[in-house]
């Protein structure tokens, strides 16, 4: 015991230099991806901010302009009906697809022979790019060899799908091909949600002599809220960023009513030399997104705060 | 008690008659969304056994007279595109040296940062997530400039790697995400016996968390591969000629300039330019899936 | 070693086979060929010649156009050619009108490769015959009466595909045929007082009648290059658009004078006329002497005869310099355009082409172009309404 | 007819099979009207599906199942007249406790006012008045536990059906909850069928209880008869905790009377007389079965209170105080052997002790059969 | 220095707080070398965070914790030299039985040859070598169990850590696996923190037992103190199931003998003669504090057993017969009291009974700061 009575106190250990470098591993291998987002997100977003209050035009430029290329740009009405596009497109496109794939999900969810062939066919326009999705399209709407002569050839002679040839409904055809594409991604995310749906709540609906409408309604859908929005976020971004689709199936026409935001900054920006001009547009596309993402997050952050609160 | 029996019979009828049409109206919907979803590929597969004139005098949608594979010879070896005649198969070698690496090193990079943002939170950490989502929301149109100044700055213009850089960093704000909704669903307590055992960050990352990831590496593999592959604008900005990718071709062979077109090739063209991620989702499209379902949305 | 890497936007077909051609005879000149098409829209080749520039590194050679060339003269990025143009004596021989456009601020920074024809209009013998019109409508009233009874016949009249360039393509050449000086006041001064003229609100007119009674449904979701095809077929009596329809025509196997003919598009003042477009390169500063002499090498080439002859013939337009020989390998409406072109010269009517980016900055040409795309889309818009609206356009982006 | 229209629940003859594996095999069972049935048995016995079958989740393969005097293979749940709790409890997440309690009735139609009213004399029934409002993510375990009950109740069925509805609680609540489960069916009543694989809990609850096991009904009995005279070896080792101790023994008769002789620590045997005499055709090798609590410290006493004491040496190997009681592990041979003490007479690690083994509440069973002799 | 070197884990004054939230509030505890301790409480009270301390995977916010003789607040896991068990197991799922008890040593560079030696060896004392091949999902609740076992014990560590190793398996297995582990302590005799919060669990396995509340350590001492002396009103409630009664009660002194009176069922009062002295400042009023176990069927024969025994009347409202024993629930004034009968001389239903209770073995409790007098 004496030896023990001599022992001085094992002094609290240094932490060595191995142990440091431990705890902030973490932070180190990060750190790469943090500076890129960084770079990607606000610089670059600071950059077309900058530009967009400069005289820029042809090349960057960066005397001070103030609103110029704003005012100049609300002027546009080209700009005003790519942004009035922009809206009407996200609201039918995130509704339409929200609700076909629904609709599939559901309809799979009901225990389906042969589930994956159907999924696969479901899913597929995921895999074709936009460029490929828009010029199949751009046959199919054909009024002359699409699918228009086919019906008509066939009989049906009041038939019409020439949405690409009509400027009030152009942008229907770039809704349905938006639709037709995405909505397999909605439905794999919904299917996703029902198959998490605890069977039990089902079963409970099904003895408390729920219809299957209405188990649908007012049990299961409620329960894959959040689903609803993730589906709603991904879209939104999406449909902000249409570009190629656009591009490949109606280039913007007839006239220039199927505009796009994104179409039009890439104009302005390369093909008109209003660089300044066209971050301008771009700024306020950004803006369209914060409109939907700031409410977005902070629910986000919401709701981990209220799990961690729970749990 | 027979006519309990009977009363039986018809209640068992009745509910089997309602299942019997509750099923054909469930089948019949599939069906119908299921040929709407087909019809435009089966327009180009067919369009692409056909000839030229074919196309041109029967129109784009009918079911093919001749059975041809010429288109596709052509589109991948002969046809003319970007100045040289040797279809697209250049191109579809320089999409898969863009595209394997970008999706490797991006999911890498992902699941990294997933791990620590899910497995070794540290102060802030949540807000630096929150940040990196951003990404996610970026509009490339946006950024074309700035890369353009960035790939000037290191010398990477005009090269797969310059391509390689941008989607990387474009991606890694996706992948990020996949993988730490992903991460969060693995117990906690492996991670502290593991360190309990001895092992360091990346020894559990390794041997633990790597072992356990391909649900989610699929979906971001998926995903990646997909959305790289079929990305144009920055492949048509940033390569030239030989270098460019498949879509760069493909706009090239759609757009064509001032000559006539050839429907059969751009069909055959359409198809090869697609076939990487169709098979990938073909063959991987359960997984993807699954791998939604066990977490890589929430 | 000279050497060079040409930007264009001839990514396919003929086209590609003419730029194919160039590097062959550069190479033949001991030159090392470098090419970067892309592909697709003009926007396309635009940002990648700006992010080229950019990142720091512009491309030797672009094909670049009209008052762009003035606009990126202005950066003061282009290289000056100035001694090789003396040396060759390039003054001399290229068409007069291309000058200021090859040399924006009076010294050559650009060489011209071409010049196409863009009021040209495309004849189906056949249907012109079945409905009793004799001869190519000469003036508008002629050609609406001509279309009046093609359509009675029930063929299509004019065949079209709308997009902003073609819609833009028929109206200047309506423009311009009813109208020269005012086409050289909207058009190539970009006069905002001259687009909302009478003048301009009688053109909107006449092309109202052309797109609601003469031009069929189809041309909403058609593809530009099956239009020459249904002239070719006989399936419709028109197409008015430029020479490059010959390369079209000719891939289709159609012959000049029994399946098709080509005449100058209508005009009201009885004289001949010429819209002119011309494919140019523009040179930019390099560091690289390799690249400079290159540029030296290219620009000589593309003006040489043989290159120039070569190029046309396979792409349908004429020769840049008016010193060349088209009597060989030439197509009739070639040798047409050229001798049509010194006739517009001396009757001093030759104009460039707004459509085609010649005269008028892209900014307001994109205004332009989109109030005409747009009221061939809206039925219901008027002349007047027409013309306010591309004078306003047009303003806005002063 | 007669004997049908009795009971409120009969089961003929019922299989299930999913493809090609069989999951139910020939069930039988009925319940008298307001009868308290449970279903024991290890995971994946078929509990849950024989539940599910009798709600009408799940198709019948075969047999018959009937609820008062109608056979109900082929009728809907809804219109089954049944009410079942879900383990999970399965409340709807998205509803306030009284929008799940009315949803039923909602979806059946009923008037608002009636509805009300149920509500609150449910809602008062259980004490939930107060959290009618919340939602079930608001709610702590046994809340949840008694809104899921509400939810039952408040449909006033003719069957109610329990699964495992005690599982997903802790200990001490889930005691509490089951003596509430127990008072409230002794208020109302109701014909009930419970399924739980804790067998203190069908013990206490049940007036019958079903042990199942591998898909069809090993004992369908008073939970007594179950406890004190098992149907076989599966049965007896799976009602009681720690279960039943099976010795190997030998039938004989020492001394005229019969006994059992079994093998003891030190290698030598033990010769146990019987309380019974031996049944007929036993075999000669058989097993005796013990429970722990029928093992014990062994006194002149104790042989004056309870008449067939059969004394053994055994040492003791470990012994668990668990406050109430002590239980020890003995060794017997090559066995070890559990007993039940209480703390006071509780023997030491080490010690050897003179057991008393109760004879009159000791099991033989037959080895080959498993079953009771 | 000589107290801290005789003890193989010392915690002084140790704290936790998340942010605003203490979690641990000054926890004071000590084991002695091989000693076994148990850390019990309700669900939240800071058991787990606790044990995470002592393995370095959570930060000390103040205080102190010496393994051994070494102050250890910043020492990673690693070096600790201890092993932990997990509530989950934490097998690594994508490794085989083998792997995961390996991964370890090879974390630490073993050789070969001597982790083959110790798995071996460990694989041996467990009884699990025919699984070692095997991946944990391949595995039963109780096989999982053991590896967890088998990856802690390969360590050969100097202190144990279990969390909770026995709350996922089912109450049979549970009952099996504690006494493996009882046994395996008496073969290894290492130190052993174990966190439950099954109070049998604690009882059965501890030498000594902390019971927590709310992040401060109520009472840190023997099992059977904790369970005859509880410090306080939550410890007395939370071990022992059912719970110990507490009846409300006022000190008095019946004929001369210091007693308690409470109130009956049938509205009057009784007075119950207490076993011991007043102890000096009570209150007048109390709270009698008697475990089910020490409730009787009253008889003059229990009487003469033991002393101080005291007789109330009772209706009986719950009868429970669990098997072993046989619950009922009393009415008692307005309260339940739960008594705990031997099935032979179990009560009736509805029948109004004698109770005997052993007032030598009542506690009680001041009703304002809820601690033993
Ligand atoms: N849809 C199904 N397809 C195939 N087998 C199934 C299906 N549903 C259940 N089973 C099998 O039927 C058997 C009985 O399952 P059941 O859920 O009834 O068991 P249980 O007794 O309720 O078990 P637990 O106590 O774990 O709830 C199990 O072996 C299970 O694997
Ligand atoms: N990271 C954290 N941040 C904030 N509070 C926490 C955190 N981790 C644990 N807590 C809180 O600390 C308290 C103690 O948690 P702990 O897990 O130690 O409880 P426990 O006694 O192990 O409970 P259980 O029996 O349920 O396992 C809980 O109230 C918990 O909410
Ligand atoms: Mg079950
Ligand atoms: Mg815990």
């Amino acid at each position: 015991m004496s030896i023990h009575d001599l022992s001085v106190p094992i002094a609290v250990p240094a932490r060595s230099w191995r142990d440091r470098l431990g705890s902030i591993v973490p932070i180190l291998v990060l750190a790469p991806s943090l500076a890129a987002s960084f770079v990607y997100v606000f610089v670059f977003t600071g950059w077309t901010l900058y530009l967009s209050l400069s005289d820029s035009t042809l090349l960057p430029s960066y005397g001070f302009a103030g609103l110029d290329n704003y005012v100049s740009l609300w002027s546009n009405r080209r700009w005003n009906i790519a942004y009035t596009n922009l809206f009407l497109f996200s609201g039918f496109y995130i509704v339409g697809s929200m609700a076909v794939g629904l609709l599939l999900a559901i309809l799979i969810d009901q225990r389906v022979r042969g589930e994956a062939v159907w999924r696969t066919i479901f899913l597929y326009p995921l895999a074709v790019s936009f460029i490929v999705t828009g010029t199949v399209w751009s046959w199919l709407y054909n009024p002359v060899d699409g699918i228009q002569a086919l019906v008509r050839g066939l009989g049906w002679s009041d038939f019409s799908f020439a949405l690409t040839s009509d400027r009030n409904h152009a942008i229907y055809a770039v809704i349905i091909t938006g639709v037709w594409q995405s909505s397999g991604f909605a439905m794999a995310l919904f299917l996703a949600g029902l198959r998490s749906v605890d069977p039990d709540l089902v079963k409970a609906a099904q003895i408390d002599g729920a219809s299957v409408v209405r188990t649908y309604r007012k049990v299961i859908l409620p329960t894959i809220a959040p689903i609803f929005l993730a589906v709603a976020v991904i879209q939104i971004q999406f449909a902000i960023k249409t570009f190629d689709l656009v591009a490949a199936l109606t280039r913007g026409g007839p006239g220039i009513s199927t505009t796009f935001p994104a179409i039009y900054v890439y104009d302005l920006m390369f093909q008109r030399g209003e660089i300044g001009e066209g971050a301008a547009a771009a700024v306020m596309m950004l803006a369209a997104l914060a409109v939907v993402l700031v409410p977005y997050s902070l629910w986000v952050v919401w709701r981990r705060r209220a799990e961690a609160g729970n749990g | 008690m027979a006519e309990l029996a009977a009363a039986i019979d018809l209640e068992a009828a009745a509910a089997s008659r309602r299942h019997f049409w509750s099923r054909f109206a469930i089948y019949g919907l599939l069906t119908v969304f299921a040929a709407i979803y087909l019809i435009p590929l089966l327009v180009v597969v067919f369009n692409s056994f056909r000839e030229q004139a074919e196309i041109a005098r029967d129109g784009l949608i009918s079911l093919p007279r001749t059975f041809r594979l010429e288109a596709w010879a052509q589109a991948w070896s002969t046809y003319c595109i970007a100045g040289t005649c040797q279809g697209m198969q250049r191109n579809f070698l320089n999409s898969l040296w863009m595209t394997i690496p970008a999706t490797i090193i991006s999911t890498l990079l992902g699941a990294v940062n997933g791990y620590v943002l899910s497995k070794w939170r540290f102060k802030g950490s949540e807000v630096l997530f929150t940040l990196m989502l951003l990404g996610v929301f970026m509009p490339g149109q946006i950024a074309l400039m700035p890369w353009a100044f960035v790939l000037g700055k290191l010398g990477l213009t005009n090269s797969t790697y310059g391509l390689i850089l941008v989607h990387v960093v474009q991606g890694i704000s996706f992948t990020t995400l996949f993988c730490r909704n992903y991460y969060v669903g693995i117990p906690d307590d492996l991670i502290k016996a593991a360190r309990i055992d001895g092992a360091g960050f990346w020894r559990i990352f390794w041997k633990i968390i790597m072992p356990l990831s391909p649900p989610i590496l699929i979906v971001t593999v998926i995903w990646q591969f997909t959305g790289i592959w079929n990305e144009y604008l920055f492949g048509v900005v940033f390569t030239s000629g030989q270098a460019q990718p498949i879509t760069a071709a493909l706009v090239a062979l759609t757009a064509s300039g001032t000559t006539a077109r050839s429907y059969d090739v751009m069909s055959a063209a359409v198809l090869i330019g697609a076939l990487p991620p169709l098979l990938i989702y073909l063959f991987g499209g359960k997984y993807f899936v699954r791998g939604l379902t066990q977490g890589a949305i929430k | 070693e000279p050497k060079t890497n040409l930007l264009h936007q001839w990514a396919t077909g003929s086209d590609a086979q003419a730029i194919a051609k160039l590097g062959e005879m550069f190479e033949a000149k001991g030159g090392k060929w470098q090419q970067t098409s892309i592909a697709g829209h003009t926007a396309n080749t635009l940002a990648k010649l700006r992010a080229d520039v950019i990142a720091g590194n512009a491309p030797p050679a672009v094909q670049l156009k009209g008052p762009e060339i003035a606009e990126w003269n202005k950066t003061g990025m282009t290289a000056d050619l100035d001694d090789l143009a003396k040396a060759e004596n390039w003054e001399k021989v290229v068409a007069p009108e291309l000058l200021p456009v090859m040399k924006p601020s009076g010294k050559w920074v650009a060489a011209p490769m071409n010049i196409h024809r863009i009021n040209w209009i495309w004849a189906s013998p056949k249907v012109m015959q079945a409905a009793g019109v004799t001869e190519v409508p000469k003036t508008w009233a002629e050609f609406n009466a001509a279309c009046d009874k093609i359509v009675a016949t029930g063929k299509i009249c004019i065949s079209h595909s709308t997009a902003d360039w073609t819609d833009s393509t028929v109206f200047e050449v309506v423009v311009y045929g009813q109208d020269l000086d005012l086409y050289r006041k909207a058009f190539v001064e970009g006069n905002v007082d001259a687009m909302r003229s009478d003048g301009m609100v009688k053109a909107f007119e006449q092309f109202r009648i052309m797109t609601s009674k003469y031009m069929d449904a189809g041309m909403n979701g058609r593809d530009w290059d099956s239009m020459s095809a249904l002239v070719g077929r006989g399936e419709a009596a028109f197409h008015i658009m430029g020479d490059w329809t010959i390369g079209l025509l000719t891939a289709a196997g159609f012959k000049e004078g029994t399946d098709y003919v080509c005449a100058q598009a209508p005009t009201d003042w009885g004289k001949p006329g010429f819209i002119l477009n011309s494919d140019s390169v523009v040179f930019f500063q390099q560091k690289d002497p390799d690249y400079v002499e290159g540029q030296k090498l290219l620009a000589s080439t593309i003006l040489s005869p043989e290159f120039q002859t070569v190029f046309n013939q396979a792409k349908g337009s004429i020769p840049a310099r008016l010193d060349v020989d088209l009597s060989k390998g030439f197509n009739p409406c070639q040798q047409k355009s050229q001798k049509d072109l010194q006739a517009s010269i001396e009757a001093g009517t030759l104009v460039r082409s707004m459509a085609h980016n010649m005269t008028i900055p892209q900014k307001v040409r994109g205004a332009i172009m989109d109030t005409i795309t747009e009221f061939v889309a809206t039925p219901d818009m008027s002349a007047k309404d027409a013309a306010n609206a591309m004078a306003d356009a047009a303003e806005a982006q002063e | 007819m007669t004997s049908q229209s009795l009971s409120a629940l009969t089961i003929r003859n019922l299989y299930k099979s999913y493809g090609a594996v069989d999951v139910l095999k020939g069930i039988n069972l009925e319940a008298q009207p307001g009868e308290f049935i449970a279903l024991v048995g290890p995971s994946g016995c078929g509990k849950s599906t024989l539940l599910a079958m009798i709600a009408g989740l799940e198709s019948v393969t075969s047999g018959e199942i009937r609820i008062g005097n109608r056979l109900v293979n082929s009728v809907p749940p809804k219109d089954r007249d049944i009410a079942m709790v879900f383990q999970s409890y399965a409340l709807y997440p998205t509803m306030t406790v009284r929008q799940n309690i009315t949803f039923g009735m909602e979806s059946r139609g009923v008037p608002k006012a009636d509805q009300a009213e149920a509500v609150k004399h449910v809602a008062a029934l259980l004490q939930i008045e107060a959290l009618l409002g919340r939602k079930p993510g608001q709610l702590s375990g046994g809340q949840r536990q008694r809104v899921a009950m509400g939810r039952a109740l408040v449909r006033d069925p003719k069957l109610f059906l329990f699964d495992e509805p005690l599982s997903n609680l802790d200990a001490k609540l889930r005691v509490d909850m089951r003596t509430e489960i127990k008072k409230l069916h002794n208020r109302v009543g109701k014909t009930t069928v419970y399924v739980t694989h804790d067998q203190v809990e069908a013990m206490t609850l049940a007036s019958r209880i079903a042990v199942m096991h591998q898909g069809s009904v090993q004992q369908f009995d008073a939970a007594q008869m179950i406890y004190s005279r098992p149907a076989n070896m599966f049965v007896a080792g799976f009602m009681g905790s720690p279960a039943m101790n099976f010795i190997p023994a030998e039938l004989g008769d020492g001394a005229g009377r019969p006994c059992v002789t079994v093998r003891t620590a030190d290698g030598g045997t033990a010769a146990l007389e019987l309380a019974q005499p031996v049944p007929a055709g036993a075999p000669r090798n058989v097993v005796l079965g013990v429970r722990p609590e029928h093992i014990y410290r062994f006194s002149d006493d104790l042989k004056h209170r309870k008449r067939a004491i059969a004394a053994v040496k055994a040492p003791v190997e470990l012994v668990e105080p668990t406050g109430a009681e002590t239980l020890a592990v003995l060794r017997f041979g090559d066995l070890e052997v559990t007993g039940r003490f209480d703390p006071d007479s509780a023997p030491r690690m080490g010690e050897t002790m003179t057991l008393g083994i109760d004879m009159a509440r000791a099991c033989l069973f037959d080895p080959t059969t498993q079953s009771l002799l």
